[in-house]
């Protein structure tokens, strides 16, 4: 039992912050914080500056680019990024279809696709839920016909992050309908561009653009852009349910953002006192921080247990519904300290104008929060599986 | 001992009931909050031809004399509907305040017009500091001749952005949070030296910052008395607490029933979401939580009818469980309806939203909570 | 809408609280909270003076020695005669086996067993449990065969409250095993002194002797014993269940036992101060407190709305979930507020010996109140029935 | 970084597993906890014998030189085997605090004794009056010449009816709550002037109030400094907590793993109770809930492992995790195990007892969390 960084740990987390103090700019970091276009611009430039340094890719083979992190490193590298408020990598193109590639594709699709995603000249989105198939993902009905050398693809995905920007979607079709749900499932490649591809936004209750509605009608999709065998598609998305669980418990950025709303409760005051010396409000704050705090190492004793870099299993359900879980429990502070500010919308006015600093964010993230506990496979999915897996039930 | 409506009540409720039927689908409703008033004036006309408008008055000034009991009859609809005309500002609270004063001057000249529907009003209580603490005002007024020199800013004024009429919460001696030295003070929303910046919130309604600068009220124009504008303001907040938490208990209701119905609908793993167990115990959570908050609103409309000297300390309880339980029917109703509950053409995201307006306004559960503490355990 | 008392309704009030006082005496207290024997006599001793009244039996009918109190009367004694502390009659008798007999027994039972009820010279117990039907009461095993003018009985009954003390216990037996299980199984009312019944203790976690396992080894039942017809038993059991329900929400017993604790914690100091100014114990006072407060209410509508003395049907679900939550939340505190001494076992010792009042009798409050959200049909089984029910799930 | 157990600590933890498999069934247990020392003293010989009773002493008096992570792999094992014998009570509170202290005379004189397993010790911290406060003590210790003399009475005193030896907090100067001017006092348990009460708590221990009139002790008796106890108690108390947290973590363990092989045997409506997916998922927060609590102790562990600097806030969150987490998996474990849950005769009761105890001793998670919200959010 021994958490203390070594010599050469410690060197590295100095390391991190200093390229996080040249790099993470103020400046940056409001254009990140912009909508649409200035936010995606921003986005991909932080993703260059971590390319140039060599840590974009964690968890890659070193041969595509990759960096191999010991999990202390690993845990170093993210528990600064996010105290310095540095955002995570789009996960669609390095977390979620990278690993299928140079896991399951061709040297042809390694050769073709990892190299623009590391420069972050492609953005990818994820083509999985279906209006019929949500936590049900095998339920999918979007279908690929075989046509000479192309598939020929219908049907609808729906609550497609970022589909907006997206140059490519990596999704999962039905080429057979006989036999096990799960088998008959392939998984392609789809260049946005390609004719017959409709993007519908879809306005929800965080009155903010991130989830859409992509429709496939006679797309045209070259067999050469299918990973690995037909029909095995299953198998090969499988792989990354996992890893997306594990992510999005996001533990280091739940740290941060419990720092930010201790600061901010010190300086809110509530007849003549600081909020932070409210007991009721202490016991919130400290019900959060220990199960976080017990979290972080729920999520380095999963990881230790699978330095081998085979990525964790049904573990990461508990860290999928503990994190996200914790996730709302500071969002709902953070509305719950801006009060009747928790329900301001700028429209034309400005944090300035209407005089309240984080109202308006506060509510975003807890209206978008509302999705960590559906998507990814709902937190009751992961409870049926954690029954079924883990305890044998 | 009962607990039912009498019949003029239901009467009441069911005309409430059909008119949200009839006119308030979801689209309606959307375009009516979309008015850049923040609700459409021919259902402000309707309230006053059906005589809603003139619920809480006393019959001396063409009211309907109306009690808690027929104010919760017709929140409890409007909940359901998600009525956005203001109802509560300009009826329950600036209405109320005038009603509860015995100003008779002030009253012959406004709420006849606020029954007959040609008055907008608001009430101006929330500073940038003050949080929850209706007794925390900054806004200055000092007395100038037969006038008062109003200066300082309100914020999130409901319904400041339509109102022809404002009420402002000012001190008038005393210290920041004394809830001695306040004073209220009844003043045109475009008199010299009020700026107004509005904005929406996340439940459709329309607010307003009010700022003061040198606003001359001549002192005719203050309700209640000087100095003593705080027992007017706790005795409404009173009255308005329990006709929100009515509105509450009508949302949850909703969000109960298509909550239920949508989960016999949806379909995974080849059956209707009903039939998992794990989620009917959750929706048995959610009737629970219902039924316990119309209980205890139930008790709170009684002591209020009886005038019972517990009433603070049931408000505060009602208010508390509005709040909770409110949060865990809102939190499950968009759970359980997955990826939809997530998007906003569905009206589950904007009932939640309204819940969460109503469980901030006037203190949140916390702060609600340890007023009952106060009130209930301090020795 | 409207809780208002009429005048004759306070001068029922005055009424009830003079009774008490006169008769509700310390001494008769002091030897109620004893064991066995002493218990057995002080608990006659009471309801005697009750029946004496003519208040021991409400909801029976007038001609059977009943009484017709409005639910608002009813309420005003049962509020009052819990916040003098006094203890509710034992059901099994009163409440349970009563209301079968004089809704389905014939003319000659009704004779036989009410007028030894009301005088409190039968003690009862209930016969529904068995090792394999807890909850699903259905799947009950225990056989009535006939043979002549007798059932021969055999089989065993568990968690007996109370048979170590009774003359009589009514049973449901099954006397046909074709058929769906709600069917053939009868109502049988069995003399405790009959040969071939065993009673073996169950010594429980509160270490303390009121469960019981009631073995029938070829007991002679006479016919005359069987409430109504043969098979139809399930019925007449059914009607009883919703009663027991609601009466396990013991609503103003808790009333009375947050009064109770209310100054108990105004007089534990910690730290110099006294418990009941601490935030989170007043926190966990209040979240109790305000629960009651609606449920008193939610009892009140669910009586008010079954005036017409059918008794509550599955809204009384509710009332036992939110009941017996309650009460364990009280007997939670009780044991937090005895710190140290929630664990103590008074043995050869006394609360004076020790020096500490209560903690004893919180901890046998609290191990027993185990219980109450398993028996009566446990709160699993009251969400099925709402689910099914009351939501149409 | 690595959460595994070094070789050493495996043979350790096995052969604690391997006694309690072979030695200490059920039954076993019921009838040692039975004996009126309150444990079996062949037991504790057998601990002596295999090394145990030496565990955290430096190798200076005979000891093992254990740490943190040895405490931490024996107690989970006896957690699991419910084990009554005072390791607790004579080798970490009685005997740490000899070994923290710097008086070698005392050390040498009784450390070795407790590795021999032929002397039996308890600390007397509990007063009526002091609740969960180390720091409330009001039984006085008056000098007198070279000795000093004891007067009050404390209670609840963890092997008090067995201990030869105890050492006791009193007061030698400042206020009753002060935590200067404790000092800690060694004395024989049947010194003149001693008298004991022992009774039982529900987890089988037996404890004893310690009534202490005119007990005379020599001043070289005092373990550590006069007026300056508080510091040893501190020291030893954070220790034992650990300790205590790593026992519930065993019970835990052993609880969920029980409570999930009854379900699967148990039937109800025909078939076994743990196919009904909202006991499914009542029994996945309960493994959460476990898994949570082995992090956070894993995460105290590393911190006095490593003597980090937020120890002592590492410790507060430990305690409140491993009370409240203990509490549902307790309650859920009796209630999911229904009327048998409730029987004396199933042991699921009496580990819930244990924990219930664990929970309470040195301040229950309530206490435990103010005192973290302390530690971290005081400006």
């Amino acid at each position: 039992m021994d958490i203390t960084f070594s010599a050469e740990e410690s060197a590295f987390r100095d390391q991190v912050r200093e390229f996080l103090a040249e790099n993470w700019t103020e400046d940056l970091a409001r254009r990140i914080r912009g909508e649409d276009e200035e936010f995606k611009a921003a986005q991909i430039e932080w993703q260059n500056k971590l390319n140039d340094k060599g840590w974009l890719a964690p968890g890659w083979p070193v041969e595509h680019g990759g960096v191999a992190w010991s999990v202390t490193e690993n845990f170093i590298f993210e528990t600064e990024r996010s105290l310095a408020g540095a955002p995570d990598v789009v996960p669609f193109g390095l977390k979620m279809v990278a690993p299928v590639i140079y896991g399951f594709g061709n040297d042809e699709q390694k050769k073709r696709f990892l190299p623009r995603i590391l420069k972050s000249q492609d953005w990818w989105c994820q083509g999985y839920s279906e209006p019929g198939a949500g936590s049900d993902l095998a339920a999918l009905k979007t279908k690929a016909e075989l046509d000479g050398d192309d598939y020929i693809v219908n049907g609808a995905k729906v609550w497609t992050t970022y589909a907006q920007y997206a140059d490519w979607i990596f999704c999962l079709v039905r080429t057979d309908s006989s036999g096990k749900r799960q088998d008959g499932i392939s998984f392609l490649l789809i260049d946005m561009k390609s004719p017959g591809i409709t993007v519908n936004k879809i306005s929800s209750i965080d009155d903010h653009h991130s989830l859409n509605e992509v429709v496939f009608d006679n797309v045209r999709v070259p067999v050469a852009n299918r990973i690995g065998e037909q029909d095995k598609g299953w198998t090969y998305a499988k792989a990354l349910l996992a890893h997306e669980r594990t992510s999005i418990a996001a533990v280091a950025d739940s740290k941060r953002r419990l720092r930010d709303l201790r600061k901010l409760l010190s300086e809110e005051i509530s007849g003549g006192r600081p909020l932070l010396d409210d007991v009721q409000f202490q016991n919130r704050l400290s019900n959060t921080e220990i199960e976080l705090m017990a979290l972080e190492y729920t999520e380095l004793r999963v990881l230790a247990s699978t330095a081998d870099g085979k990525g964790p299993g049904v573990e990461s359900s508990l860290l999928k519904i503990k994190g996200t879980e914790i996730q709302q429990a500071i969002q709902q502070m953070y509305m719950d300290l801006a009060g009747y500010y928790s329900g301001v919308l700028h429209g034309d006015e400005t944090a300035e104008s209407i005089g309240h600093a984080f109202g308006h964010d506060a509510r975003k993230a807890y209206m978008y929060g509302r999705a960590a506990t559906i998507y990814g496979g709902s937190n009751e999915v992961q409870k049926n599986i954690t029954a079924k897996y883990v305890l044998g039930l | 001992m009962n607990f039912n409506l009498s019949e003029e009540q239901n009467m009441l409720k069911d005309s409430v009931a059909r008119f949200v039927q009839d006119e308030y689908d979801f689209e309606t409703r959307r375009s009516n909050a979309a008015n850049p008033l923040g609700f459409n004036p021919d259902n402000w006309q309707t309230f006053a031809e059906l005589g809603w408008l003139s619920i809480p008055f006393e019959e001396a000034y063409g009211g309907f004399g109306g009690g808690p009991t027929d104010v919760m009859a017709v929140m409890e609809e409007m909940g359901k509907g998600l009525v956005v005309e203001p109802f509560v500002a300009t009826v329950l609270m600036f209405g109320g305040l005038l009603s509860k004063s015995d100003n008779a001057a002030l009253k012959d000249a406004h709420i006849e017009k606020i029954i007959d529907g040609s008055l907008q009003g608001a009430f101006a209580y929330v500073e940038r500091q003050s949080r929850f603490e209706l007794a925390d005002v900054k806004t200055q007024a000092k007395r100038d001749g037969d006038d008062f020199v109003l200066n300082g800013e309100k914020t999130v004024v409901f319904n400041g952005a339509a109102a022809n009429k404002v009420i402002v919460s000012a001190r008038t001696s005393g210290k920041q949070c004394d809830e001695a030295g306040i004073t209220l003070f009844l003043i045109d929303a475009d008199a010299p030296g009020v700026q107004r910046t509005s904005y929406r919130l996340m439940d459709g309604q329309l607010v307003a910052n009010i700022k003061l600068t040198d606003v001359r009220v001549a002192a005719n124009q203050v309700v209640g008395e000087v100095d003593d504008g705080y027992k007017l303001i706790d005795a409404v907040v009173s009255d308005v607490t329990i006709a929100l938490c009515a509105e509450a208990m009508g949302i949850m209701q909703k969000l109960n029933t298509t909550t239920i119905e949508y989960t016999k609908t949806r379909q995974q793993f080849g059956v209707a979401i009903s039939s998992f167990q794990a989620l009917q115990h959750r929706m048995v959570d959610m009737f629970m939580a219902g039924e316990q908050a119309k209980s205890i609103l139930y008790r709170a409309v009684c002591a209020a009818e009886s005038g019972a000297d517990d009433l603070a300390k049931n408000i505060a309880a009602l208010k508390v469980m509005i709040g909770r339980n409110g949060k865990l029917i809102g939190d499950e109703a968009i759970q359980l309806h997955g990826g939809m509950g997530l998007t906003d053409e569905l009206d589950v995201g904007h009932y939640v939203k309204r819940l969460m307006m109503i469980n901030t306004t006037f203190g949140d559960a916390d702060y609600q909570q340890q007023k009952f503490n106060r009130l209930a355990y301090a020795e």
